[in-house]
């Protein structure tokens, strides 16, 4: 299906590049000679959200586009990305683009699972990415965040935030993926204070942002003050209903932490805004540096990549400095370093937090 | 138990609000013999023209933004209901197909538009959404103060006003009568003198301004941005609060808060003891099965307006 | 003067040309090309073989939904449930299909037999509270949607897996799809599924125009009150029309368990397939055939418009609004009847 | 009245002249002139699809005539709808009620000029006018009660009402006593003539031509479009009218031979039935039908008439007593035990119960028998024998359709009759229920139908008849069972007793000797 590697041994398109570039050692300044022609393509398919999704298919799309800024490469010509409208899709998107001879093309979400690792099979000499799963075949790189970790911090933030020891958690809909949110949130908050209560929710939908209005309510009457919400659109209830919340008395105690990309300009009310801070998973980054790699020609085929708080892939937004106290930031810097020391082990799922909150 | 009732009431109203003032269009539509199955789609259009004008003019209008935007997403789902009426009415088209090309068109329309306005799939998030607010006086009456009139949303209260004065028009008023016959036999209602194309027209115009209206609310209460995935349903939940509040404003207006409440209970239950051990996937489901249970068990047979979808053709019998 | 044949020939193709001209004006209002546009919407559908098996992957489940919805409306019934429907006609064959092993000849049956079961299952829900109570049925129907979307999803993470998002995968031996098909359209999703929906079409037409039931459900369809007078038994006629429209949507949903996917992902939000069908039913004139027709037309129409944007830069929504213009132009063909007629009336 | 603007030759207050009316395929009207005379009962006769109903939904404005001209006191009038009309005062009471049933008497008395008060409906104000209205035409009506819980006479005045009400002096009323009872015939010729004295003039298209003669003064004649004649009635005879509207001989004494009553085919026992709102309708019948013999069953309209027929038919529940047909206890059975065990049943409401109006008259006519080894084979319909069958019924029973592929909807009421009489007939059952078979017909129709009935019967067939008419109660029936509240309260043989006598006896007043 490769037009231009037909005749080439070699399974890695990229190669192409390398070899054109063959004589030149130099990586990314000296590509902006060879844009002009360069035949590299990456393409990426989002899932039904969209690259403007405010979560992570925007993030994985600036992340191509910083990309190919940095190698002075052009938009449609050297990378581009289709949208999904539904499932179904998704095989025929991933499809198109390897018949328009995509040298890598990335499944944005887990959701794609299933159709990358059949279009993969069927398309070895294809190289393709995927985000938030493990695809095993020697053409897949499989990119993984270590959500848990950042949640932990965003937990140790909460838990230094709340007044009323009482902090909650909406998930969207309950998966591994988002357990991973929800133990490494739990796990940070009772780092902190033991005695602080999390409750958790979950709207069993990513767009349900009336459900996630109606959890928030429910959650801040009860007496929660701060709430961590990986819920995709349903999180958009969440942010209105502490907005209202404070609309309605500026003095109230409310505050919301965002997720995968900071969330503080959903949080902007007048003067003020409600979010604390947000869990950063960037995508971005990841694929940044994926592409990057497959473009030296250096694919880490057949890899699980596994991008976490050491790559800066993961992190914890720190834009409203009014709210997010230098005291916070203190203690949550505190726990990073015992992260990235290995002092810490986050968990991930259930068992693994039931035995470390054990240990505590 | 106050607690409960205070977290769970301003919910249900919150979340019936945009429901009650479509259906209210939908009983409009359907009490003058027009079948509205397009209602999700007005609510699409209502949702997306409140959104698109809420993000354009709210430096002009300020405060007021969110109030105009309504009023504007108003009038254009009116206008976007002529399509139907024009269908339905005029053209003599199966009424169900026609309202489902309404569904079709509305969302094709609505997100066409986004990309080409905003470059994107989904708008931004308005800056002048609906805030929730305590009235003033009644808010202070005790136990009731608190759980009605606290932390509520006026568009909720406009609603149940609309419901009211749906109530009125449809059952008072010379308006209100001619407007059932013609739904009931269009034939007796033509030799009356009546004329049952404009009045049809009226009807599906009105369900058209409600809905745009419903839509509208529920994107500046709710959802504050427009894409694909703004209105999924509350459209069809509305047709159901029609047919369950046997099309009667007052009795669509219960259906609507009825679903409200099932789910804002279905919502809350995690924090009200009793429910705690209860797997969570039943709450999720209780409200759909709760109205089964309640059309099975006591509210049983509806009788539709009986010249419900039949298009009138002069002089046929 | 036109034959009644003719009109029903002409109208729909009138209305899919004026729905085409239609979102060609609407192509050239906001700058596009619309020549661009329909030869990427072309491309899309039948570029090459992948994309071909791609578009007749995609009409398949909209056959049967489309049935599901047109034999319902025949009995006088409105189906808004088909959605529900396929949710659980995907679960069941998949269900089936993963979790026991048996000869293809066995298991690839008990397969899709367990998904029309469910389909029906969920129709008769409705069917029988309308048959004994006179429920209305669009809103049991609109009700059992959400049950099943959100049943399905929990029966996913809790019973079939341990807290995955998808299922495991249907075995060799339950598997619609086939390496020769794939082969020749080059691994696109094609699956012997489109057989099935053929022969549903043909069993509907059979059942509805043919047999002593389908006399039945038609007259029942037309006016109840006369075909109990004929000594039918109304109830039990809503009851089977209910659980044959949900065991052709069930089916819609095996061909998405067995034959496109293979697994079933938690879904967070509808899967369209069976509110589609409501359109597809109604372009198809309710009737067996007419439905297959416009299950075409409506597979091509949306699986082209995902070229649209890449390789013409038109959003794919614009195929939304042809889709709503050309169920327009059909739902008001006296219109258009009306307008051959003066013409043909000034032509002599 | 005013007689400004009146022709000067004679006092015409409606003058239709050379009316042409076509519909696709057919001219409904050719020609006809109606003139209709100041304060006149002027009759409009012709057979089933004559064209009577067409000219008058021309002069209501329902219908745009293609060519003729139509004057109102004198003054040429372009009636282009039915507001026109009401300003012209011309007021219709349609063939088929135009009242919408969930509304009350009042609300569709006021429908479309509703007096108002601060933009409501004063409603006060016009249930006084209704009152006032109906005391001054002796036309009482409950203006609170819902149309749908009223009698048929009742809702006929209240289309009366509605035409006074928007100030009518012409009154068009369309074959308004094809569904009264007797009583409510005699109330309403009470009113017509009341109405004149008040002014007023009246077209009346009926069938009975005993009311033409009782009531009219003039009658005008149209066949198949045709105008052919009018007549004063005080000149002419029932026969004379009915060879001018058929264009030939009609008897009017139904002939037959007396009956030889053999084995009892229908027995009836202490039967009880509530109707759908739970209100017991029979009380404790009893009734016995024997092989050759027509009982007709008399009785004003909604004394457990319908209950009983649907008890007997399997349509609704008896709550106590047996019914048995052929000696076989079919009490409570479904429809279809019951048809197998040979009953026949020709239904009152012929729309809602006896045709699927969208299915072809071919199918209709196996509506009971599709699935018999006649018409199909392991499920399968035979479409071929179905058809045949169709054609020869048909042509058996003169029904007239352009063919048996033909929608049931597309036939005219006289001929939607007779497909469900040659249906019902063609099975050869032992009973045949016949509920109302000839109304709304013209007299060659029904003509037909009673003979069909007596051929029946004389094959050994027996047959019970349902009428509120007494004429076809005292022609066809061998013998006659009067129902009063939920009981038969005497059976008596029909040369036995006279009009009145029976009239008494429908009223409950007292017992006759019974045989
Ligand atoms: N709307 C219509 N479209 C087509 N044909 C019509 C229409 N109305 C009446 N006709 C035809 O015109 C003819 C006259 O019908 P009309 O209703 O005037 O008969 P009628 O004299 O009132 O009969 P009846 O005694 O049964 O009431 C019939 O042959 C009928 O088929
Ligand atoms: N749309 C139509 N197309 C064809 N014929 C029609 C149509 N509407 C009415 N007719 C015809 O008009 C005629 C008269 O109609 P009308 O309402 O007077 O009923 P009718 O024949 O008197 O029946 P009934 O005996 O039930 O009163 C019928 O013969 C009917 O077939
Ligand atoms: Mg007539
Ligand atoms: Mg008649």
């Amino acid at each position: 299906a490769c037009g231009t590697a037909d005749e080439d041994d070699s399974a890695n398109p990229a190669d192409d590049n390398t070899e054109t570039e063959g004589t030149d050692e130099t990586t990314n300044e000296g590509t902006e000679e060879q844009a002009e022609d360069t035949n590299f393509k990456v393409g990426m398919v989002t899932d039904t959200g969209g690259v403007d999704d405010k979560s992570f298919n925007q993030s994985a799309w600036e992340g191509l586009n910083a990309f190919g800024e940095a190698n002075g490469l052009v938009e449609k010509e050297n990378f581009d990305y289709v949208q999904s409208s539904s499932d179904a899709d998704y095989s025929p998107n991933l499809n198109r683009l390897v018949q328009q001879d995509y040298n890598l093309i990335y499944g944005i979400g887990f959701l794609l699972m299933e159709s990358v690792t059949k279009v993969a099979e069927q398309n070895p000499d294809t190289n393709f990415a995927i985000v938030d799963e493990t695809i095993e075949g020697d053409n897949v790189v499989s990119i993984r965040f270590k959500e848990h970790q950042g949640s932990f911090l965003v937990g140790v933030a909460a838990a230094m935030k709340t007044k009323s020891k009482k902090v909650g958690f909406v998930g969207g809909v309950e998966s591994e993926l988002i357990k991973k949110f929800e133990t490494g949130f739990e796990a940070g908050v009772k780092s902190v204070d033991p005695s602080i209560e999390v409750v958790a929710q979950y709207a069993e939908s990513f767009g349900d942002a009336t459900k996630g209005k109606a959890i928030a309510a429910g959650m801040y009457n009860s007496g929660a003050d701060v709430i961590y919400h990986a819920s995709g659109g349903t999180g958009n209830g969440v942010f209105n209903e502490a907005k209202d919340i404070k609309n309605a008395d500026e003095d109230a105690y409310v505050w919301v932490i965002g997720v995968d990309r900071d969330q503080h300009e959903e949080g902007a009310i007048g003067d003020t805004n409600v979010t604390l801070t947000s869990m950063l998973k960037r995508v971005d980054v990841a694929v940044q540096n994926v592409t990057q790699q497959a473009y030296e020609g250096e694919f880490p085929g057949g890899e699980t990549l596994e991008f976490g708080l050491e790559d800066d892939a993961i992190g914890i937004a720190e834009t409203n400095e009014e709210a997010y106290t230098a005291e916070i930031d203190e203690k949550v810097q505190e726990f990073k370093q015992s992260i990235l020391d290995g002092e810490i082990d986050v968990p991930s799922t259930d068992e693994e937090l039931e035995a470390y909150l054990a240990d505590l | 138990m106050l607690d409960i009732l205070q977290t769970i009431i301003p919910i249900a109203l919150f979340y019936s609000a945009p429901l009650i003032l479509t259906a209210l269009g939908g009983v409009f539509s359907e009490r003058s013999g027009v079948v509205n199955i397009g209602l999700e789609g007005l609510m699409v259009m209502g949702a997306f023209v409140g959104i698109v004008f809420n993000l354009t003019f709210a430096d002009v209008f300020g405060d007021a933004t969110p109030w105009i935007s309504i009023l504007v997403a108003m009038v254009i789902g009116a206008i976007f209901s002529i399509i139907h009426a024009v269908a339905s009415v005029t053209f003599r088209a199966d009424q169900v197909v026609s309202g489902v090309a309404i569904n079709f068109l509305a969302l094709g329309l609505g997100v066409f538009l986004t990309k080409q306005w905003y470059g994107k799939g989904q708008t931004d998030m308005v800056s002048e959404p609906f805030y929730s607010t305590n009235i003033p006086f009644l808010s202070d009456i005790p136990i009731i103060g608190p759980i009605f009139f606290q932390k509520v949303y006026l568009t909720s209260y406009l609603a149940i006003i609309v419901a009211v004065i749906a109530w009125y028009v449809l059952y008072k008023t010379p308006f209100g009568l001619r407007l059932r016959s013609v739904g009931e036999h269009p034939m007796a209602a033509d030799t009356n003198g009546i004329n049952v194309y404009s009045m049809r027209y009226i009807a599906v115009i009105i369900s058209g301004a409600l809905g745009g209206l419903g839509g509208s609310v529920f994107a500046l209460t709710i959802a504050s941005n427009f894409s694909q995935s703004t209105i999924v349903g509350q459209g069809f939940m509305s047709l159901a609060a029609v047919i369950f509040g046997k099309w009667h404003p007052l009795g669509a207006m219960g259906a609507a808060l009825f679903f409200g409440l099932a789910q804002s209970l279905s919502v809350i239950s995690t924090s009200i003891p009793v429910l705690q051990e209860v797997p969570s996937i039943y709450l999720t489901i209780a409200p759909y099965v709760l109205t089964i249970l309640a059309l099975a068990g006591f509210i049983g047979r509806a009788e539709a307006p009986k010249a419900n979808g039949q298009p009138y053709i002069k002089g046929s019998r | 003067m036109f034959s009644n044949r003719m009109f029903n020939i002409l109208v729909p193709i009138i209305s899919v040309f004026l729905g085409l001209v239609a979102g060609a004006i609407i192509m050239l209002g906001f700058g596009y090309n619309p020549i661009r546009g329909y030869i990427a919407l072309i491309d899309g559908a039948f570029g090459n073989a992948y994309f071909t098996g791609e578009t007749i992957r995609r009409v398949t489940p909209y056959i049967l939904t489309g049935l599901a919805v047109a034999f319902a409306f025949r009995a006088g019934l409105f189906n808004i449930g088909a959605e529900g429907q396929v949710i659980v006609g995907w679960l069941a064959a998949v269900w089936v299909g993963s979790s026991m092993e048996a000869p293809m000849i066995i298991h690839l049956p008990l397969a899709i037999l367990a998904a029309a079961v469910a389909g029906g299952l969920w129709g008769f829900v409705p069917g029988i509270l309308k048959a004994k109570l006179g429920v209305h049925e669009v809103i049991i129907t609109i009700m059992m949607n959400y049950i099943a979307l959100f049943l399905t999803n929990h029966l996913i993470r809790n019973v079939l897996t341990e807290t995955k998002d998808t299922t495991d995968r249907v075995l060799e031996s339950a598997s619609l799809a086939s390496n020769w098909i794939m082969e020749i359209t080059s691994f696109s999703r094609l699956h012997w599924g489109l057989l099935i929906a053929l022969a549903a079409a043909v069993i509907m037409w059979f059942l509805l125009e043919k047999t002593t039931t389908g006399y039945e459900l038609r007259s029942v369809g037309y006016n109840r009150h006369a075909s109990e007078y004929a000594g039918m038994k109304v109830g039990k006629n809503i009851v089977l029309a209910m659980v044959i429209s949900g065991g052709f949507a069930g089916l819609a949903g095996a061909m998405e368990g067995l034959g496109t996917f293979g697994y079933m992902p938690t879904h967070s939000s509808f899967t369209n397939i069976g509110f589609d069908g409501i359109a597809v039913a109604l372009l198809g004139g309710n009737a067996a055939f007419g439905t297959v027709i416009a299950a075409f037309l409506f597979g091509v129409l949306k699986e082209g418009s995902l070229n649209m944007p890449t390789e013409a830069g038109v959003p794919s929504e614009l195929v939304e609004i042809v889709i709503a213009l050309i169920i327009f132009f059909v739902a008001s063909s006296y219109i258009i009847r009306w307008a051959l007629l003066s013409l043909k009336k000034e032509g002599k | 009245m005013s007689k400004k603007g009146v022709g000067f030759l004679e006092n015409y207050v409606v003058e239709m002249l050379n009316i042409r009316k076509e519909f696709p395929g057919i001219v409904a009207n050719n020609n006809i002139n109606l003139q209709v005379k100041q304060g006149e009962i002027h009759a409009l006769l012709g057979e089933n699809g004559a064209g009577k109903s067409t000219l008058m939904n021309v002069l209501f404005g329902l219908y745009q005539p293609e060519k003729g001209e139509i004057k109102v006191k004198g003054k040429k009038v372009h009636i282009t709808d039915p507001n026109v009309a009401n300003e012209l005062g011309i007021g219709m009471v349609h063939q088929h009620f135009m009242l919408v049933d969930t509304f009350s008497v009042t609300q569709n008395i006021i429908l479309g000029s509703e007096p108002r008060k601060y933009g409501m409906i004063d409603i006060k104000r016009a249930e006084k006018e209704v009152m006032e209205l109906s005391e001054r035409y002796g036309l009482k009506v409950d203006p609170k009660a819902k149309i749908r819980d009223i009698s048929v006479g009742m809702q006929q005045r209240v289309e009366i009402l509605k035409t006074l009400y928007r100030g009518a002096d012409v009154l068009i009323l369309d074959e308004p006593t094809a569904v009264l009872t007797p009583q409510e015939i005699k109330e309403l010729i009470a009113i017509m003539k009341s109405l004149i004295k008040e002014g007023i003039s009246i077209i009346l298209i009926t069938h009975k031509l005993k009311e033409i003669m009782e009531v009219c003064d003039r009658c005008t004649v149209i066949r198949k479009g045709e105008g052919i004649g009018t007549v004063n009635v005080a000149e002419s005879s029932p026969n004379e009218l009915a060879s001018l509207m058929v264009g030939r001989e009609i008897s009017f004494t139904t002939e037959k031979t007396p009956a030889t009553p053999k084995d009892n085919i229908l027995t009836i026992e202490n039967l009880r039935v509530k109707d759908s709102r739970g209100v017991e309708m029979v009380k404790g019948l009893g009734l016995e039908v024997k092989a050759g013999e027509i009982v007709g069953i008399a009785g004003v309209d909604g004394n457990g008439q319908s209950e009983l027929i649907e008890a007997i038919t399997g349509l609704s529940k008896v709550e106590s007593g047996k019914i048995l047909l052929n000696d076989k206890d079919i009490t409570n059975m479904s429809p279809r035990k019951i048809t197998e065990s040979g009953l026949s049943h020709i239904p009152q409401d012929r729309h809602k119960f006896g045709l699927v109006l969208d299915f072809p008259i071919g199918e209709n006519m196996v509506l009971q028998t599709y699935y018999q080894k006649t018409f199909s084979k392991n499920g399968v319909l035979s479409f071929n024998r179905i058809y045949d069958h169709a054609k020869k019924l048909i042509k058996e029973y003169d029904v007239r359709t352009p063919s048996e592929y033909t929608k049931a909807r597309a036939l005219s009421g006289g001929n939607q009759q007779k497909a469900i009489i040659a249906r019902e007939v063609d099975r050869s059952p032992d009973l045949i229920i016949a509920a109302q078979p000839t109304r709304g017909l013209d007299v060659g129709a029904i003509e037909f139908i009673h003979q069909k009935l007596i051929e029946e019967r004389d094959k050994g067939r027996a047959v019970l008849l349902i009428s509120f008419e007494l004429d076809e109660i005292m022609n066809v029936s061998d013998r006659i069972a009067v129902m009063f509240d939920g009981n038969i309260v005497a059976n008596v043989k029909p040369e036995e007793i006279n009009e009145q006598e029976l009239g008494l006896l429908m009223a409950g007043s007292k017992k006759v000797g019974g045989a």
